[in-house]
């Protein structure tokens, strides 16, 4: 249900980098503070806002740039594509909406996964798309995850797992609501042979994906500001007929409240996951 | 008890019946022709209708307020149910509940949504939707039920786990989470039956089974039609169609390989005849343990992992 | 902390089924309704007031006789016995209070152990003494308990306690802590062999023994009315500056608190531990 | 900062000695013959005070503000310590903190008390009271720390688990029992030090361990000596002498067994120099990791349970 605010707010979140198209340079204007952005600027603080610290969404590009070694990463598992099965429409057709994202990411679905170095380590490595479909996790996002942690079991690295995502992904009905157990049951493994996971929890991280695989590792960490919960903003308002105040399901409210163990800043975060990586490493060899 | 408003015309008819056999019982004049008659005409109206069932009838059914519920099923199917309380963290959630039973001579642990009747019932019990320590209450039970080697026997009706702020602050996302995981792994067998409305994460929250049977009236959907036509749809008034592509009857569930099986209800609805419905599922439930008393735990686990493992829909050109 | 207020209403506790010497007969006065109870009315009824349905406090005769088969209880590890180590010395001498309690009770401890039948399936019980210096768990408490849930160990029967204490004995001072540990330690061996243990937490049980072995049964029964807590509510009064609510720290809340499975009243308590025993034993053969 | 009472000779003699150097550097006199003589008293005076300190003055300085905290020490001791937060259930406890550090090549899970030092540090840590989440944070913390076979060191500095209404309400009884049980089966070495305060069930909710050290002016008690004079001798000022009984000191501790050592602190107290504290700290750690290094799991668990096992003092006629 909490993908509810996700589609409503559909527009709206897009626009949250809206590029003003300042004849001769590409600013940008903050989602948060309204600052305008000389577009290079922000590039190079990683997409945080200089003035009050907002974490822009990125795409997986780019967090895999600013967080791992360069062209370190190898995509798996590239090849599986989403499949209208259901014949579902609502104001369009599944099947166009799919090619709609396609096009828009270039990339085949809400989810890449692979393995990286950080910082010389070799982890395996999710990241979610949110620009895809919200992100949202139908049967190709949950069998990528499934894979991805079914790699992990072979080659016992540890998993590193970006979310972003409105939930499960309705188009695909009950099959959708489905990956939510496939890839919890995965983690079940590799917690048994001890393999670390650590759960990056970014804006947003709601519904059918904060209530499986993203709250379950072993470290939480979560983005600054990052909304994370199982019910959307605006379902609990509609539930229980108050204002929420301001902070909540952020993830400094989620800290607070025992279910992330950090939250760390962009800035910081290639730092921090190659120290936890590095600690947790079963294989932990000097590199 | 007000009819469903499909039932509306059966209902009447019904009603005409009632009236006929008074006033024949009042012997003033002998109208059991008619009767009979009109009892036919009744019959073969209640066979079309209910072999005609729109999804968003059957979820009427599925929601239905005298649908037979978790206690009403553990009195009715096992012997001796014994109520377990608490989560022995934080508080008692009366939206799910759970206890050992018998069954002959097995031992089952029993866990279910239980929506209340009453105003003031439902009111107690949350309307069925539970808070993370209903579901850390149902997860200590199971870890019992896996400590006492006895199977688990989960019963499905929910709206879904509580959209609160309560619910949010105490970890909804993180309680169902680790549900999923945990159940993943247990060794003892798991029978889940959804005998009225799975709702999303909140069903899914005690449904990681080896079996999933869904009772012919029952729904199981990833939102509420209700939901998702106010989401894709922009317009709530699309919940019938949204109902019919979500695919969320019995049969579409076992189509697409979730269920296990379809259990024929009595006519015009499980909630018409309790004990029958309980009878349909002690036999499935003892048909079950025969089979799993053969299956040793590693089995047991894997027969689980692999039926979750397997569930998507996707095209795969290189594993093909 | 907790076993402050037991011991600054000693004399108050002691009283609470105050014989009544009203000459030819012998009348109880309820200690919560007040009402002027004929005794052998109340013995017959076990000891709960038939209008108000208080509880009584009673002896651990009281219990085996209320409970279990007749004459099927077999004690064990009667003859250890508590020393003065460290020459403890308050308003009275630990010695002195010892033998105070031990001719007031007839028992060595606050504690009596053994194997007993109830209806034909054999337990291993243990059960509290109130009266014996408020329950305070000293080194024979812990003990005894610990050898108790060794001989579960060895015997595979279900253990059941019956918890009644205000918490450690500080007359062993850092000895009487560590029993806690003892005696959780040892449950802890007991339930990797997945032995059944119930924990029947009776009036009142406080500090050190609610915060162990009281609280570790796989299932949790309350007498109804029970004082059950960490910290006792003087203590807590003292502490948050604010009068506790009607009922805080009762079992009924306790149960609420998710705390407890159930409460059970001692009409039903001899029915309700039958059952149990009998779908949880491990032996589990018909008796 | 304020002096302790007892310090408060020793005190005025030092200020005297930075009064007679402030006047020799004026160059006024030359006083150093006096000084160096003030000085040889001091020294005397310090080394009586401190040989001869009460219980109760102990007291004072296992509850010196200044004392190294839990914070400090894994700074201090370890390499990279990373804090991790929460229960995963309720709330982040600030009062016990733990995280991730380092120690040569070993990896350990350090966990202890926080009371804070300035006042608003104090409150938000509820002066080093832990409500039930700190216990269930540091339990989590606990199984990751086996789950990843890290040795775990905890500190312990805490007046005691808080008496308060909503630890009540949330299972404070629970959340100790349950450490109690865990950390005894756990099958990684845990070293316990006592930095400051061993308050009670609070300090043992995390100190269920194969090596309990006392710093040397620490205390450990199964009640506070001002609780136990107002309960049994029915008034407060007798906590002095309830101090003494109760036999809370270093080595009265380790005189009965439950101590593993005491560690020497620095002359006045460790609250003068943390560094030197953490010298001798990190040294043990490193003795006991090598001893832990040749030993299995099961040794591990059963060294543990061993010692546990053996406290408690009674006469015992038959086994005897
Ligand atoms: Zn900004
Ligand atoms: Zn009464």
């Amino acid at each position: 249900m909490s993908i509810i605010d996700w589609f409503n707010q559909r527009e709206k979140i897009e626009d949250r980098s809206k590029k003003l198209d300042i004849p001769g340079d590409l600013w940008v204007k903050c989602y948060k503070c309204s600052d305008i952005l000389y577009l290079k600027d922000l590039e190079s603080s990683k997409k945080v806002c200089p003035s009050c610290k907002y974490h822009f969404r990125i795409t997986p590009e780019e967090r895999l740039q600013y967080l791992f070694d360069s062209n370190s990463f190898e995509e798996a598992e590239d090849s599986i594509r989403a499949v209208d099965f259901l014949k579902f429409r609502d104001t369009e057709e599944y099947k166009d909406r799919l090619e709609k994202a396609r096009k828009k990411t270039k990339h085949a679905d809400a989810i890449i996964i692979g393995v990286a170095k950080i910082k010389k380590r070799t982890v395996n490595v999710g990241i979610m798309d949110f620009s895809f479909m919200g992100g949202s996790m139908g049967s190709v996002v949950g069998e990528k995850i499934t894979r991805l942690i079914e790699l992990a079991l072979e080659n016992h690295h540890p998993l590193v797992m970006f979310t972003s995502s409105g939930g499960a992904r309705m188009q695909e009905g009950i099959m959708s609501l489905m990956q939510m157990a496939k890839t919890s049951a995965a983690l079940q493994l590799l917690a048994k042979k001890k393999i670390p996971y650590i759960s990056v929890l970014c804006d947003p991280t709601m519904g059918g994906t904060s209530a499986s695989f993203a709250m379950l590792g072993d470290i939480n960490i979560g983005e600054p500001g990052a909304l994370i919960g199982f019910a959307g903003p605006r379902v609990i308002e509609q539930t229980v007929r108050e204002k929420l105040p301001k902070g909540f399901q952020r993830a400094e409210f989620l800290l607070k409240h025992g279910m992330l163990d950090m939250v760390v800043e962009r800035q910081s975060m290639r730092d921090t996951l190659a120290h936890l990586v590095n600690v947790l490493d079963p294989h932990r060899k000097p590199v | 008890m007000k009819p469903l408003d499909f039932e509306k015309p059966l209902d009447e008819l019904y009603a005409k019946i009632d009236e006929l056999r008074r006033l024949s019982a009042e012997g003033q004049v002998d109208l059991s022709d008619e009767i009979a008659s009109i009892e036919k005409r009744a019959e073969k109206l209640r066979n079309e209708v209910f072999s005609n069932l729109t999804p968003h009838q059957i979820l009427q059914i599925a929601r239905h307020p005298n649908r037979p519920d978790t206690f009403g099923l553990s009195m009715l199917v096992f012997d001796d149910f014994v109520e377990l309380h608490g989560d022995r963290q934080f508080r008692d959630d009366p939206s799910i509940v759970g206890g050992i039973a018998q069954l002959g001579t097995h031992r089952v642990m029993v866990i279910g949504h239980q929506k209340g009747h009453d105003t003031k019932e439902k009111i107690y019990r949350n309307f069925g939707m539970p808070h993370p320590e209903g579901y850390r209450k149902a997860l200590r039970l199971m870890h019992m039920a896996e400590k006492f080697n006895m199977p688990i026997v989960t019963f499905i009706d929910t709206p879904g786990a509580y959209p609160g702020k309560e619910a949010e602050e105490r970890g909804q996302s993180e309680a169902i989470a680790r549900n999923l995981r945990e159940m993943s792994g247990l060794s003892v067998p798991v029978i889940t039956f959804v005998i009225g409305e799975g709702g999303s994460g909140g069903a899914l929250g005690i449904a990681v089974s080896n079996r999933i049977y869904m009772l012919e009236y029952a729904v199981y959907s990833v939102i509420s039609p209700e939901g998702c036509a106010s989401i894709l749809f922009r317009d709530a008034d699309q919940a019938n169609y949204a109902a019919e592509k979500l695919k969320i009857t019995a049969g579409d569930i076992s189509n697409l390989g979730i269920g296990d099986g379809v259990l024929k209800e009595p006519l015009g609805g499980a909630h018409n005849d309790w004990p029958h419905v309980s009878e349909t599922i002690r036999s499935k439930i003892n048909e079950d343990l025969k089979r799993y008393e053969t299956m040793s735990p590693e089995e047991v686990f894997q027969e689980r992992y692999d039926k979750f493992r397997s569930f998507g829909k996707f095209e795969d050109p290189v594993k093909a």
